[in-house]
């Protein structure tokens, strides 16, 4: 399932209303990007998140797609927000349910690598001068998503 | 067609969308850049450096040079930086 | 911070209590370890933990301690239940805080790993017959605990 | 000293905690376990395969022989299953 909101979301909530009632899950992992008030050295004082509404949703959509037919997953949620946030605000929540822990770990690990580099969203932080930013494309995050370029769930 | 721009291309350009005639001069993306570029000096500069620019053709991303026709939704924008 | 206890715990409140106002957080990575209704295709309808007070916390601080060495990790927590448990409850709760979502995600997945192969609790199982198992080591966990065992934070 | 038994050693033994007298013959763990399996048909069962028991001397886990002195606490558990 994936969500493109403005906005805030509750972790607890949405672990619940995932898992709530079932007895097959055996590890549930979630992830939480946050706005923090530092990037390269610089500090932020808020951020603003554009998007591309409609093929947004399709690139969320086929991340988690790979996901699920790369590991053994029960259920799996991305929500990712957009418009201005807060510091400390969360920006993207993943979670991923199995049987396994490693599957839902991998899983989440690859979700959040993914999206990263390919789900179209821009973020634009204001800094602590009233200057704004746009954030620049991250050489780590690429080097991340290509760890998982292989098409065999298993880490070289 | 349908254009796109986001992020700091849409701000240097003061556009977000604009409908761009299909043309046979303009039947592919290599075309549609070339004449983005020729459109002025803010255009020139956006696609001064197209390591910095992605493309999507109808909301999928696209490399090399790719056919357009009347009804496609072109996107300018720069590498991602959601999550 | 690690606890040892009976009571259910709530992901979304220890998280809340772990990095509420902060600004400084970049990841937050949590982990739940739930009942299975199945387990080495047998089903299970219920479960008791056993666990050796005294050592059980001495071995979650030194599994969170070196975590907290080999990543950069602001906060961490340990929440390990014991006594009866039902179908569907949650077990345990690892939740992990970084600048880093890299940072994050190994470290968990690390604590978990090392967690089921270090930490004094013994799991017996009530299934569908009436009758009651010690659950037995797994060579799969033994496998993935090794796999951190070199004191780089890299995998090979 | 002190001696603990934790899940099915345990069950079969049918005790968690019993206070065994220090002695020379009891100076280290080799020989606490060698006297275990003396003890009855039980003891004898728990301790015969000791690749499915492991020892914990104050709350540490021990590999090898380790010397024992009168107030230490000695645990004897099968693998551990948590998590």
């Amino acid at each position: 399932m994936i969500r493109v909101q403005r906005d805030i979301f509750d972790v607890g909530k949405e672990i619940d209303g995932l898992t709530r009632g079932r007895t097959d899950i055996g590890a549930i992992v979630s992830f939480i990007g946050l706005v923090r008030d530092f990037n390269d050295g610089a500090e932020v004082t808020g951020l603003s998140l554009e998007h591309y509404p409609g093929m947004t949703e399709k690139e969320l959509e086929k991340i988690e797609k790979e996901a699920r037919e790369r590991w053994e997953l029960q259920e799996s949620l991305i929500i990712h927000r957009h418009g201005d946030m807060s510091l400390g605000e969360p920006i993207v929540l993943v979670i991923t349910a199995s049987p396994h822990r490693k599957d839902a770990f991998e899983a989440a690990h690859f979700l959040m690598d993914w999206l990263k580099t390919k789900a179209p969203f821009w973020k634009r932080e204001m800094n602590a001068d009233g200057q704004e930013n746009w954030v620049k494309e991250r050489e780590g995050d690429l080097m991340a998503a290509n760890r998982w370029s292989s098409k065999t769930n298993e880490r070289s | 067609m349908k254009v796109l721009y986001f992020a700091w291309l849409k701000a240097k350009l003061q556009m977000n969308e604009e409908t761009v005639p299909w043309s046979k001069e303009l039947g592919d993306t290599d075309s549609l850049v070339r004449w983005m570029k020729s459109r002025g000096p803010a255009f020139a500069e956006v696609f001064s450096d197209l390591e910095v620019v992605r493309i999507a053709v109808n909301q999928e991303y696209i490399t090399g040079n790719v056919t357009l026709s009347e009804n496609d939704e072109v996107a300018f924008f720069p590498p991602v930086t959601g999550g």
